[in-house]
């Protein structure tokens, strides 16, 4: 039970929550995490970001990875909600909610699809700036990092 | 056969999307690839880069090494910066 | 900055969310955690649960918590809510929010904060059956385990 | 002393709260434990359970041999299960 979705318009972290615990008592505990655009690029302030991505692969592989984590973590159910198009600072950009009978799988659910999407998902951001030029955002050593913690649990 | 561009190979090539036939030889992503950068400068400009290029054959993520074969949709972009 | 409340009544996500990141850009990511009334114990279905508090220490040590979770992980802001008083099956129990400028920081301050509130924060529960019994909770060792992966770091 | 003591304890006991003058000698926690139990059944039952009772004194968690005096607040109650 993965929940998918790539839309321009914003979303309510409490409808989703609401609406994945919906008539069942088995959860114990959702975990969710919630990305915001950031004012400031490397110091300097943006006036907003866009985001692009691959439609097709794009929620197949949010499909895949939602069940993948349902499998792996024992989830009673996921949602994986991205933003294209162009945010301002403050606006939420990502939503990922884990739910499990026990809140540690619901925390480590949520941070491996969270770590997934930011490292392994088809999104481009680029960011505008104040003196109007743009530029594409490099991809982060760190998020690789990130993501090795899953594929190499003995590292 | 479809290939598709993101990000600023998109903008660099100048298009998204564009329907190629292959020629004879071209058996791989990257045999795909340097035989793409010889279609205009923009192309050209896209891939000789010095940037990470990654590729997707058929929506799943493909190595250089992987076959490609008319009628399968190739996808070209940098690597990803979502979440 | 941590805004702590002990509480009867429900709780919502989507406004705590919005307030705690209200009016500012820099940050990057809020984790957070809701904990749901299950609706069996130890496979017995439970009527409803009832929750104590020792008011005054529970909020104090809420606070503390609350600040020293703000120093260790660097958040920009943090959320903890508890009801007391009885709740059905389903229900909402708890509320942890963990704001910060990138989402490992944040991801880790509400998994301390929720295994803090789980392991060391004074509130109690006891369990109605639907046989007319009622029993309180014992705690858990597993939860001694996890709030020993914040104290020695080493283990 | 004003003594607090909730959820088993405090159904043992009988009353979430109670005020008390401390007697000679007695200087602990654990002092103060062995003397309560011997106030009534109710507070016999309670602190002879053979189940893990903890102690707060002024808010904070405290051990048994934690000094206590009249004018502390001291809390009595079950390990924690909130969250």
């Amino acid at each position: 039970m993965a929940d998918i979705r790539v839309q321009a318009h914003d979303f309510d972290i409490g409808a989703e929550t609401a609406k994945l615990s919906a008539a069942r008592t088995d959860i114990g505990g959702i975990a969710s995490f919630v990305g915001l655009v950031r004012g400031t690029a490397s110091g300097r302030p943006i006036l907003s970001m866009t985001l692009e991505h691959y439609p097709g692969m794009t929620e197949r592989a949010m499909v895949a990875i939602g069940l993948e984590a349902t499998r792996r973590f024992d989830l009673q159910g996921c949602t994986l909600i991205h933003r294209v198009g162009t945010l301002q600072p403050g606006e939420a950009i990502v939503l990922v909610l884990a739910a499990a009978p026990h809140r540690q799988s619901a925390l480590d659910g949520c941070a491996f699809l969270i770590d997934w999407l930011k490292t392994s998902a088809p999104f481009w951001k680029k960011e505008q700036f104040q003196d109007g030029s743009e530029a594409w955002v490099d991809a982060r050593e760190t998020d690789d990092v990130a993501i090795s913690k899953w594929t190499n649990p003995g590292a | 056969m479809k290939i598709l561009y993101f990000a600023w190979l998109r903008e660099r090539v100048g298009t998204g999307e564009e329907d190629v036939t292959l020629p004879d030889g071209v058996e791989t992503v990257a045999d795909l690839t340097a035989w793409l950068r010889t279609r205009s400068p923009g192309h050209e400009a896209a891939f000789s880069a010095g940037r990470l290029v990654r590729a997707a054959v058929n929506q799943d993520f493909a190595a250089p090494d992987a076959r490609v074969a008319n009628g399968d949709e190739v996808a070209f972009f940098p690597p990803v910066t979502g979440g």
